[in-house]
């Protein structure tokens, strides 16, 4: 092993805050150095310094031990420094393999692109990371996991010596991580550095060498992340030591129910799905990608249209053919995909929280009580410990975790009796991630219902009450709260009646 | 305190957005002793009303991300309206008034509806609305102008000077204080109420306001209604400066409006944008349209002038903006 | 003491005829000492635009303005306002309807458009379907115009039947096509009037590019018109008197200016030209490029 | 499987995308026996040579999400440049040709570099260059139009009809061959080129461009400087047409040329378009505007009944595609 990258003494500002100061940071050839810390601690800024997205206020890089300036995204390529950001920034309207090889495509004659060998070599790299996928599917189409996946494809196709994965798991289940580190482990045993950022604490130990600790944009300190527990890992990011409760199932036999779903169809995506929510309940959805747990909120939250069923809010029938009608009816849906469906990015936090419930806060001629907002803005900045300066600043320039915070204290500010969260606590820091499921527990105990779709199966099985499981846009199941992982894994994998492998 | 000083900043902004309307001021009254006298000062603010006013109503629709290319042949559809309502029924003057705005409203909703429920791109939308009201105003006043003659005062609203009889010396016309009343309501729209919440949010993220249980159909609509009744005020000052509604007027004001608002720094992607810029925008084009002509500039090279000046501003207001940052 | 100044706000600067007219214009100006200035819209519907023009020249204090008025009632207050400041004004090319003009420079743009009539008839046997191409649906010289020919047509010649009358705004091309339209919805026709050297031009450009036959009059002048006339592509066209009229408006102006009296009305005359005549000494004077 | 479906519904929906101009046809063909005739159609393609080019050119420009406004008085610019080689300085023809295209191209640039470099946002940089333009071509021409009468040849570049030499039949004009060969040529290099895939690349996410490491002021520079060029030769076709360089003629051709991008089907956002829409949206236009005038509809319900077309054809075209998917 040798050194790879060094950055010593890294600072940068934005108005307002200091995102960081004085970072260092190293990386060996061979290594996953794992960077953790709290959201907003400054991990995502420090990537961009090295990847040539911010250029540091101070501080120094070098790469193979010599100083190095890195201006341009183009400049950290030509370093042989890769990323995956956390943002997703693939360019809609073109394919998948369009995509991946923006900026270098083969090329023909007379600037004419290779085609051909575009979507040969993206369907090598699929290959390789043994997923299905066209490589001419535009992707505007594709869900947030598998832009995830592109995303991870485009970063290996540079071959860089340095790869930097930021949150590369936030969207994605058991199996992909799995196979994602499958290949991370092929990389580091090709000499390649790579560097790793992720909230699931859980994969730090799985595939990580070293831990590097930030907290509110400083330098904490460097860990091996064999011998180090994670208690000490987290106790280092928040600066406290956390509790975290099993869950408790309440006895619901009496509480009313809220929701029914019956026979609900549309097209191949949703088949003959039928399921009861009461009210204080928490309702976990596992399922892989694709499963349809998605469009099943979208299509109860009117969001899309369905073709046939029922849905039956408080025992009364509904046609609710607009998210406008089902949030009358009482029915919330926390979106996946936070920046196209959850967030007005140019707007600033307080209107984001504010959006929807203005209602409520606005007199007979449609004048906005503001002061009113700013209160409750800063109540729930609080309450949810989201990073920013204040709430006025604009969510674009939050930190992803954060941003995810607003989209949540949106919803909560809301106060539907029937809450559906998809992917609620994806970016977020495990302080967080626990403050959250705290407040989900309080309101079901406060008589909401609550569905909760998410990747991670631990996450599904501290929530749940109950747990349905979906496979191909059936339901496949519904199991009790705390059942085992392996009967989750047979029903999301049990296609048209049958469990496969 | 980093609050306050992002407060600070964009107080900072809304006065250096001035900054080239100042140096273009200065710079001619420098040049010519006549430009800086209160009759041509007031010369062109009364050549900004109508402009002005329009690029106030379509400055809304810009924010939510859309364009309107209607105002212009609305604005006189509107004229026309007042003068068949006016003239040719006999009516008196507040139906006048009502029938622009009405009318404006109407046109404004229809739009609003074409982009909104039938999901026509603006653009099309209001190429369509601005050939077919172009159209529908030659073919109601038969091609001929709408004299005002038989309704007295109605040069007034434009053309008279209520604050001048209380300020001699400044005898703003009425169509100016119509303007600053157009966009002192509108800015008050836009930062206060829920409409304006919503014309920003539209133009900042349309689906996620929708998923957050809005009815972005309705709201849409009603900021095309209002923006089509602004237009309708338009309709109201020009016919009253020109004492007739001009049938064949009205196309080439939605480009000079829609310059207006962009110089004043509302992004055609939408989601932001502010009242006071855009009345900036449309004062820098007057102050340009004005100056170069009190200097006697030949035609061609006014054009050219312009165009330059144009892009040396925003480019400076830009330059400005990032320092700022 | 500065020269006198003496603006001209016109009805446009960028046709050849405007062009013409301030050629006469500042003819006048260099010979009488006096500075000139000239401007006009885009196009002939922009009222208001004339009318800023206005309020931005007498912000200037002009000695005397020469008005083309777009409107003439629209721009009353501000002519009121001229002569309250005892500037005199002198309209030309096709007159204000209102007293406050000292004097009036124009072309009688009616009776010249039924010569073309007349003119047109004569050309195609005293019957058979004609058009018109018109330069402006709503402006003064268009409606002047179209209704000068299309009445005289009505009044003399019963068996000419007019088919069509389409606007092109004088623009070259956008003329070109519509007489190409016009030449396959009336394949018989026997001929078309463009009431202005842009709508004149397209005329002979569409006919040229539809293979036809048909007599072509126009309007106006100009180099291409002037060619098209000798090569018998145009049958012939009106003239007005542009440089005239720019001249004795200037000339109008500094007398008023200067307190001498001027004459109410001059009538700068407009003559029919063809094959025949536009190389006569008369003619050719009245003729620009 | 959701994936095949979209690429075949794609290559329906260009199929489809012909239906409102299929439809035109027939409506206007029952109406008048005048309408479809060999010597019509050849009109009614002529008539599109010059829109139907600019259209082309800015299509690249609007997939980048941007716009250009210049195109119009660009278009004349280049015309009057070709007339001062071709009549002024007596050059022959191909210098001409060059200039038209060069002084294109060179607008072009300046143009992108304003957008690019300057960050001018696209509205206001060639709202600039248009009138910029507009006075150079008055004051190059001192308001006069250059004849090419002293250029033999020259009005065959558009009039002169290469392909009725071979089949007399179709004697489709050269200008309408322009149309075809520069549509062509642009379709090719926006789907086969690397210019083309960073045209539609920036126009979907630039910033996701630039932090691929690709040069995005470069390559806008580049689009805007080929649109330019492209430009040129619509200034030669007009040029052409008229036997003329008319230095007031241009404004105006730039809404109708955006409105032809955009009835076929490209998106204002940027991200997606395509040169037959465009082609088709030019048609359309066309055949609008004769079809109305050979029916000889009043002036005033022509613009009346082309506004409420165009949003027909476009929701018609949207409900197609809908169902489509
Ligand atoms: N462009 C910017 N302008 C202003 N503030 C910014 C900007 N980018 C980041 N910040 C701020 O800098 C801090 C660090 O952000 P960063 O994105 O690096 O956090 P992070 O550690 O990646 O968090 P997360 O785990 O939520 O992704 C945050 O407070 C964020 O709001
Ligand atoms: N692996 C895949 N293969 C094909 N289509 C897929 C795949 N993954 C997602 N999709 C698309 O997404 C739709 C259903 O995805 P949805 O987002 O509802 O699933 P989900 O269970 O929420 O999973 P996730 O959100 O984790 O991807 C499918 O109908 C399909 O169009
Ligand atoms: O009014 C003008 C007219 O007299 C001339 O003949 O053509 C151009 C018009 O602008
Ligand atoms: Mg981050
Ligand atoms: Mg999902």
């Amino acid at each position: 092993m040798s050194e790879l990258v060094r950055m010593e003494g890294i600072d940068k500002s934005f108005p307002g805050v200091h995102a960081l100061k004085a970072v260092d940071f190293d990386l060996q050839t061979g290594e996953v150095h794992s960077l953790m810390g709290e959201n907003g601690a400054g991990k995502s800024t420090l990537m961009k310094v090295l990847s040539g997205v911010y250029r540091p206020d101070g501080g120094r890089i070098l790469v193979d031990g010599q100083e190095v300036s890195i201006p341009t995204p183009r400049a950290a390529q030509d370093l042989g420094i890769g990323i995956i950001h956390q943002e997703l920034a693939l360019m809609r309207d073109l394919t998948v393999a369009q995509n991946i090889w923006i900026g270098r495509e083969p090329r023909l004659s007379f600037g004419r692109l290779d085609e051909a060998k575009l979507n040969a070599d993206t369907a090598a790299i699929f290959a390789g990371m043994n997923i299905h996928m066209d490589p001419r599917t535009p992707v505007a189409g594709l869900t947030i996991a598998r832009q995830q996946m592109v995303e991870i494809a485009k970063a290996l196709s540079y071959r860089s010596r340095v790869l930097i994965m930021d949150e590369p798991t936030a969207a994605l289940n058991d199996a992909e991580i799995a196979e994602l580190f499958t290949i991370i482990r092929r990389l580091k045993a090709e000499g390649v550095g790579i560097i790793y950022i992720s909230h699931k604490m859980d994969e730090i130990k799985r595939i990580s060498d070293r831990v590097t600790v930030m907290r509110d944009g400083a330098y904490v300190g460097t860990v091996a992340a064999e011998e180090t527990p994670i208690s000490r890992i987290i106790s280092m990011m928040v600066g406290r030591e956390l509790t975290d409760e099993a869950v408790t199932i309440p006895d619901l036999s009496g509480a009313e129910t809220a929701l029914e779903v019956i026979d609900v169809s549309r097209g191949r995506e949703l088949k003959e799905i039928s399921f009861s929510l009461r009210k204080g309940e928490i309702l976990g959805f596992a399922g892989l990608m694709g499963a349809g747990r998605t469009e099943l909120a979208r299509a109860i939250f009117g969001a899309e249209p369905i073709d046939s069923g029922e849905i039956r809010v408080h025992g009364k029938p509904l046609r609710i053919t607009s998210p406008a009608e089902a949030v009358r009816a009482g029915i919330g849906y926390l979106s996946e995909d936070r920046k196209h469906y959850g967030l007005a990015l140019g707007m600033d936090v307080r209107a984001n929280i504010a959006m929807a419930s203005l209602r409520r806060h606005c007199d007979a001629i449609g004048r906005i009580d503001e002061a009113a907002l700013a209160r409750v803005a800063k109540d729930y900045i609080q309450k949810l410990a989201i990073r920013t300066p204040g709430d006025r600043q604009e969510v674009r320039l939050l930190s992803g975790g954060n941003q995810q915070k607003v989209v949540i204290a949106k919803w909560l500010l809301r106060d539907c009796d029937i809450l559906i969260f998809d992917e609620p606590t994806r970016g977020i820091d495990v302080g967080a991630k626990a403050e959250i499921y705290r407040l989900l527990n309080e309101l079901a105990a406060a008589g909401k219902a609550i569905i909760v779709i998410s990747s991670e199966l631990p996450e599904v099985l501290r929530l749940s009450h109950r747990i349905a499981v979906m496979c191909e846009g059936r339901l496949t199941g519904i199991l009790p709260g705390g059942a085992e992982q392996e009967r989750i894994m047979e029903l999301a994998t049990q296609r048209n009646g049958k469990t496969a492998a | 305190m980093s609050e306050k000083a992002s407060l600070r900043g964009s107080a900072q902004q809304k006065i250096l957005a001035f900054a080239s309307l100042i140096v273009l001021l200065i710079g001619f009254s420098l040049a010519s002793p006549n430009f800086f006298q209160v009759s041509n000062i007031m010369a062109i603010l009364q050549a900004t009303s109508v402009n002005g006013v329009l690029a106030v109503g379509v400055t809304m629709i810009i924010i939510t991300g859309g364009i309107d290319l209607s105002i212009g042949t609305l604005m006189t559809f509107c004229a026309v309206m007042t003068g068949v309502v006016l003239t040719w029924a006999g009516m008196p003057l507040p139906f006048g008034v009502l029938a622009a705005i009405g009318t404006g409203a109407f046109c404004g909703f229809v739009s609003g509806g074409l982009v909104a429920r039938m999901k026509i791109p603006p653009f099309i939308a209001t190429l369509g609305m601005m050939l077919v009201l172009k159209g529908l105003s030659l073919i109601v006043t038969g091609t001929k102008p709408i004299y005002f003659n038989d309704t007295p005062g109605f040069t007034l609203i434009a053309q008279g000077s209520l604050i001048g009889q209380f300020v001699p010396a400044f005898p703003v016309p009425n169509g100016v204080l119509v303007l600053f009343i157009v966009a002192g309501v509108t800015s008050w729209i836009l930062s206060r109420t829920v409409l304006g919440r919503y014309t920003f949010a539209l133009g900042s993220n349309e689906e996620a306001v929708r998923l957050s249980g809005v009815n972005t159909n309705f709201w849409k609509i009603a900021i095309y209604t209002l923006s089509g009744a602004i237009c309708g005020i338009g309709g109201l000052l020009i016919a009253s400066r020109l004492n007739s509604a001009q049938p064949a007027l009205g196309l080439g004001y939605e480009l000079e409006a829609i310059a207006a608002v962009v110089i004043g720094g509302t992004s055609l992607a939408g989601g932001r944008g502010t009242i006071l810029g855009t009345l900036i925008g449309a004062l820098i084009m007057s102050v340009l349209t004005n100056g170069l002509r009190v200097l006697s500039v030949a035609p061609e090279w006014q054009t050219v002038v312009t165009g330059a000046i144009i892009i040396i501003a925003v480019y400076a207001d830009q330059m400005r903006r990032r320092e700022a940052k | 003491q500065d020269k006198l100044y003496v603006p001209l706000i016109s009805k446009g600067f960028q046709h050849q005829f405007w062009q013409a007219v301030k050629a006469g214009a500042d003819k006048a100006g260099a010979e009488l000492g006096v500075e000139v200035t000239f401007e006009g819209p885009d196009n002939e519907s922009q009222v208001d635009k004339q009318i800023d023009m206005l309020a931005a020249a007498l912000a200037k204090k002009p000695a005397a303005i020469g008005f083309a008025a777009l409107d003439s009632q629209a721009a009353i207050p501000l002519l009121k306002q001229a002569q309250d400041a005892k500037i005199p004004v002198i309209a030309f090319d096709s007159g204000v309807d209102s007293d406050i003009p000292v004097a009036t420079a124009s072309t009688d743009n009616i009776a010249a458009a039924a010569l073309a009539a007349d003119k047109l008839a004569e050309l195609i046997g005293d019957a058979g379907k004609v058009a018109v191409v018109a330069h402006d649906q709503t402006s003064r010289t268009g409606v002047d115009r179209r209704d000068g020919f299309v009445n005289r047509m009505k009044e003399s010649h019963p068996n000419v039947e007019i088919v069509t009358i389409e606007y092109g705004g004088g623009d070259h091309l956008k003329s070109t096509e519509i007489t190409k339209a016009i030449l396959t919805a009336n394949p018989d026709i026997k001929g078309i009037f463009g009431t202005n050297e842009g709508s004149a031009i397209g005329v002979v450009n569409g006919v040229k590019e539809a293979g036809a036959k048909v007599v072509v009059v126009g309007y106006d002048s100009g180099k291409a018109q002037k060619d098209a006339v000798r090569d018998g592509s145009m049958a012939g066209a009106i003239t007005q008197n542009p440089v005239g009229i720019g001249y004795e408006t200037v000339k109008a102006a500094v007398a008023a200016a200067k307190g001498e009296k001027v004459e109410k009305n001059i009538d700068t005359g407009f003559y029919w030209y063809d094959k025949t005549n536009i190389d006569s000494p008369e003619i050719s004077a009245v003729l620009y490029d």
